[in-house]
């Protein structure tokens, strides 16, 4: 294998390249929403697709996005890999009913006879200045509907592994793209791409021992920083990357908290009803006798995103991580 | 004064909005004014004997499936039977009007269309008796899952004939919906998407004059539901849908032309729903006895034995030979639908990824422990 | 005033009394929905309302609920109030963008210019042999939504009162409405309705101080069940009927759980990412010291809704909410 | 052989399907073959000069406007903008055909038509400086908040108008979207909506030719998008979308029908979009600049101009007037926008509901000590 030059690529060259690849490879692979052909998608992610395997097999289709993942259903029926574009977090809801009455059903519905290999691509979350219906971040809808799996990337390289798994998943795939690691950079060779990671495993950020910060996506970033800050302070912080949110990897999890008996979930979605709930609980059903204190949430406010001006007060900073672990009761604790 | 009637109108200068172009002429687009028939017409003496007989033979049985699942929900046998009575010239002519390789797209009303398919009564019956959610194999019968979320199996049948289309096969997806479903956004998106690839595609709206209790008059005020097919810019038909010929014929030569990478059409067959909505439903509550009358009077049934007795095409023999057909699957289905269906609780868990997740395995442990418990117990 | 005869009344005509009393009392509400009018509703809950009121005010809509939704909006920024209903849960999820996008947050949006004083009545849950699609739990996904209400009774009296608040709340109200608990009856006097319901206040259905049974809809009458049966083995449980997950009434919840240093959440919706897991994060996070075990969850598996010759193998009966209280680490406690 | 070229087709025997009736004639409710215009056409002649000289000013004002704003982008004092540049005719249009009483449901494009209609447009343009999502109160303006899901304010048009209309109110509503909305299942729905309750509303379709990088051809097959108004019973209409006179006369038109309880209508206006989608887009990617300059030939303001010109209503000094005018609007709203807006974080927990949550009073509480704490830190 030739060591191709290393060069910085953004997350979003990232993503065009898992694409890329996985059209080139399997032919049953079709890339279809909004503006991904000739514009090649708002935020370029499908540039290029359009032109190097033609229009058939990279889609502008009509502005429907019930229409677009329903004809996608009935392509993955005739056994083609849908991977479909929503434009943005917000206006994936219109296709709401199809992805939870069929997407996620179908394969049970027909006790394995009609798997539904798509992945739906839905860039999410805030940071970036949009205007409303453009940072929300919607995976609490997702995790709460059985028969999808939930992945979203925090690294360029995850972003390259896991949209591969994703598209060959045999399973439906809702594949959160963080709006704000879009233009993030790592030094990556795109001719030998990272490796498919398979989907469902958490992975270990930042080893530390006084407590774990369990998050995924656009907080992972937020999140090592927090740690940075904290050794300042005496706090050696473990990072987990969820980078699964199902299937969920209790095992990487639960070890973790096990290891440091402390623990915060951090992300930007409404704490209330939000992911946070599902991971704390269960980090404390299966770790209960090793928490120090409870396992801490630091989240969006439950309110509608706020508009530009205001989003940064939303938004989960190092500041928020900080003050939570502050209050992981140190002085009770062993 | 309105737009068309303005003097000027006729007199614009050479300088329209220079994107515009006059597109598809409209006019071939547009259904007949009045539902098209053969049984009846002139148009009769035309149609196959051979077909009649088939379309007849298929017709008394199907009449006969209805009233066998209808009885078999008063046994507790069905949790719910959604009767086709009446409509049974659409189920029957969609059924035989496709080819074995191309695909059926059944709403939760059409599974006499998948039986007249070939498919066992017993499997399209499945979902209705409840032990499971679908009783067959799609891919092996080309039947998708009868679908109940109103319209939303219409994007799939036009994703299903795109993708057949893409890679070369000469493959038509029949897709099946009434007319409450047309209000809903996915036949919307549905036929344009389908108008947009020239999917070969064919929508057959079975308006059966309610969706459950609304009738038509409060669901749309279109001149018919097949005029909306101009809008999507694809052929509208309007048919007899108690007409099993007209059905048959029209059907026919939407699928033809599909096939030949015509695109889409748009079919809505005038019927009605003789029985209730479902056999938990009171159609006393929302229409009356004279009305029903009236569309007895014009049985699918009693129009095609009219035209083949005139016809001299049949007679008591072949109508006793039909009956007792339709009698023998009746007595076989009620005999198999009277065992109690085989059931494993542990499929739960079996289907709803390709791998079980962890959680699932814990859940899965958690309910055969259960299960051993009350076994046990016992 | 005089008192009427008390004669049995059924959870569905209470809903259609509390809907009649609305409309007879504020000319500004109106009933709409699929098969609402003449009909009065697949399961009669607005039996004779277009009789009494006109059609106008019970209004058989076109089978669209986007649309039915949709023109709620409509209607309520032109000052009325609308009573939508949703035919069957799944059925619900066409409406899901008017109801994100809109219903829960145009208040916000026009700085409380424009109310949504919407209730969206949604039949739910299972345990009544419904076939696909006519027995899901959603209430995960209001409750993720910030700007809803999210609402459930559980009694005959409930269901009246709690849906006359929902009717007169100026915020909209996703009133769910247990499916199986519609002929539930309760001696109830049609001519003395029982007391409006503050939204937002749990009640307490069954004092005991072993442990608490926090549960909410069909779930109560399991949990009530199971308190009678834990007696026999000699756990005194409490049980708290939520009434209302959004706004949730912490107070409530967390002294009754201080009290009993024990809890159990118990909910028929999926376990992974369903109601349990924030309101065992919550308890945990505000009665971590007072907690002898973990929350645990009893909930329906992670999986979609099963067909219903198996659906009792799927909804948390008696048995399994005893076996998780059996789980409360007893042996360790105080 | 087609359905319409059967011989017996017009040999019923007279049994047709009992229920079903002949209903609307579809005749009038198709649109023209092409797009009505006024201006350089005969129509002109019974134009209202002092209309035409009142759209001039605003179409003037709402070019100098659009140019402004993007300004204002790069400036970054908008977050976005999305201009409506060389679509102003439809703008301007829309809003002086309506009634002060009437409802403006405008979408993300179409700040200029509620400018027009006497917002304050610093007002029209808070969604997209990014200070708060609406900024001003829709009841007293009578307009909807602008709508970014595509489509979801039609709907809320129908049922506010409905609502009215059972009120005994004589409010018309209009709705504006565009040509690519129209593929949404909301679009079908409340157009439905609007037939079967004869709800007083008007839709009018900006036909700009895309939908960011989407042509029209990939959005839809119909012969015009004014073609799927007969699907709904619904009257369709065509216009020049750049001729405002046109525009006006068949907007005044349509709202007087729906004023007189004739119910509701769907106006394609074809015009184009001669900026790019907003100033992030680039539209080079997917159209040559030969197209835009064709339209940029057919601008708004030219056609007019000429109009006026040629028939003395216009010139040096009133084109002087006019631009003097606009200049002084921009003037104005440049200032005022480089203002910083003043902002409450608070805010973001005071509506989300009528009465805070006790969840939402300890979060506000939370961002409170925060900001206290900064505010210390500085
Ligand atoms: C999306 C959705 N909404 C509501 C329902 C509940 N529902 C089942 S059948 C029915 C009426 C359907 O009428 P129509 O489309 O005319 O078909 P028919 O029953 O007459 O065959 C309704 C409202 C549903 N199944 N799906
Ligand atoms: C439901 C929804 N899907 C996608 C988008 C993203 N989006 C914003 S504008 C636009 C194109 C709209 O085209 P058109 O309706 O023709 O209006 P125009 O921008 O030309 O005025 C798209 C896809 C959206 N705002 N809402
Ligand atoms: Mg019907
Ligand atoms: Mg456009």
């Amino acid at each position: 294998m030739t060591t191709a030059a290393v060069k910085p690529a953004s997350m979003a060259q990232a993503l065009q390249r898992a694409m890329r690849d996985a059209m080139a490879e399997d032919p049953t692979v079709h890339v279809m929403g909004e503006d991904v052909g000739t514009l090649g998608g708002v935020f370029r992610v499908t540039d290029g697709l359009a032109k190097e395997f033609g229009e058939d097999r990279c889609t502008d289709t009509p502005l429907a996005e019930a229409g677009i993942l329903g004809t996608a259903v009935g392509m993955a029926m005739y056994g083609l890999r849908p991977v479909v574009e929503m434009q943005f977090d917000a206006f994936a809801y219109p296709a709401f009913e199809q992805l939870i009455s069929h997407v996620a059903r179908m394969r049970n519905r027909t006790r394995g006879g009609m798997p539904m290999p798509i992945t739906v691509r839905v860039p999410y979350g805030g940071g970036i200045g949009g205007v409303e219906h453009h940072s929300d971040s919607s995976e609490a809808y997702y995790m709460a509907t059985p028969g999808l799996h939930v992945v979203t990337p925090s690294t360029v390289d995850d972003a390259y592994g896991l949209l591969r798994a994703a598209i060959a998943s045999d399973d439906p795939v809702v594949f959160l793209e963080p709006k704000r690691l879009y233009w993030s950079k790592a030094t990556w060779s795109p001719d030998a791409p990272s490796a498919v990671e398979p989907i469902g495993r958490a992975v270990v950020r930042r080893p530390g021992r006084s407590a774990t910060l369990i998050t995924y996506g656009p907080s992972v970033p937020v999140c090592m920083e927090a740690a940075e800050a904290a050794a300042s302070e005496g706090w050696d912080l473990e990072v987990v990357d969820l980078r699964s949110l199902v299937p969920f990897d209790d095992e990487t999890v639960c070890a973790s908290v096990r290891r440091t008996g402390r623990a915060v979930v951090v992300h930007e979605a409404t704490g209330f009803g939000g992911p946070g709930g599902e991971i704390a609980a269960r980090v404390t059903e299966r770790c209960f006798h090793h928490l120090e204190a409870p396992v801490l949430r630091v989240a969006g406010f439950d309110i509608p995103y706020p508009p530009p001006m205001l989003e940064r007060h939303h938004l989960p900073g190092v500041d928020r991580v900080l003050d939570a672990v502050a209050r992981l009761q140190w002085e009770a604790g062993s | 004064m309105t737009v068309q009637e303005l003097p000027g109108a006729a007199a614009y200068r050479p300088t329209p909005p220079p994107a515009w172009k006059p597109r598809t002429d409209p006019a071939p687009l547009l259904p007949d004014p009045e539902p098209y028939r053969v049984l009846g017409t002139d148009a009769a003496a035309g149609a196959d004997p051979e077909l009649l007989l088939r379309l007849y033979a298929a017709l008394v049985r199907g009449r006969r499936y209805n009233v066998q699942a209808t009885a078999l929900t008063k046994q507790g046998r069905l949790a719910v039977y959604p009767s086709s009575t009446g409509q049974e010239a659409c189920e029957v002519a969609a059924a035989l009007a496709l080819e074995d390789r191309d695909w059926l797209f059944p709403s939760y009303r059409d599974t006499l269309a998948a039986v007249v398919r070939g498919l066992d009564p017993v499997q399209a019956l499945t979902l209705l008796r409840g032990d499971w959610h679908t009783g067959y194999d799609p891919r092996e019968h080309r039947i998708a899952p009868l679908c109940t979320p109103l319209a939303t199996q219409l994007p799939h049948a036009v994703g299903l004939a795109h993708a057949a289309r893409l890679k070369g096969d000469d493959v038509v997806a029949l897709a099946m919906v009434g007319d409450g479903g047309t209000s809903e956004g996915d036949f919307h998106e549905a036929l344009n998407f389908a108008a947009v690839w020239r999917a070969p595609v064919v929508f057959l709206v079975q308006n059966n004059g309610f969706a459950i209790s609304v009738p038509l008059a409060k669901q749309t005020a279109a001149p018919s539901l097949a005029h909306k097919a101009v809008g999507y810019g694809m052929p509208g038909r309007l048919v007899d849908g108690n007409d099993a010929a007209a059905v048959h014929e029209v059907l026919g030569e939407a699928l033809a032309r599909a096939r030949r990478g015509g695109g889409p059409t748009l079919i809505e067959a005038v019927t009605y729903r003789i029985d209730a909505h479902t056999n938990a439903d009171d159609a006393t509550r929302y229409r009356g006895e004279v009305e029903v009358e009236a569309w007895r009077a014009h049985d699918p049934i009693r129009l095609l034995e009219r035209e083949l007795t005139e016809r001299g095409l049949l007679d008591d023999d072949g109508k006793r030979a039909a009956a007792d057909a339709a009698e023998t699957m009746a007595a076989d289905l009620r005999e198999r639908m009277n065992a109690d269906p085989v059931l494993d609780p542990m499929d739960l868990f079996t289907h709803v990824y390709a791998e079980q997740t962890s959680q699932l395995r814990e859940q899965a442990a958690q309910l055969r422990a259960e299960l051993a418990a009350e076994g046990e117990a016992r």
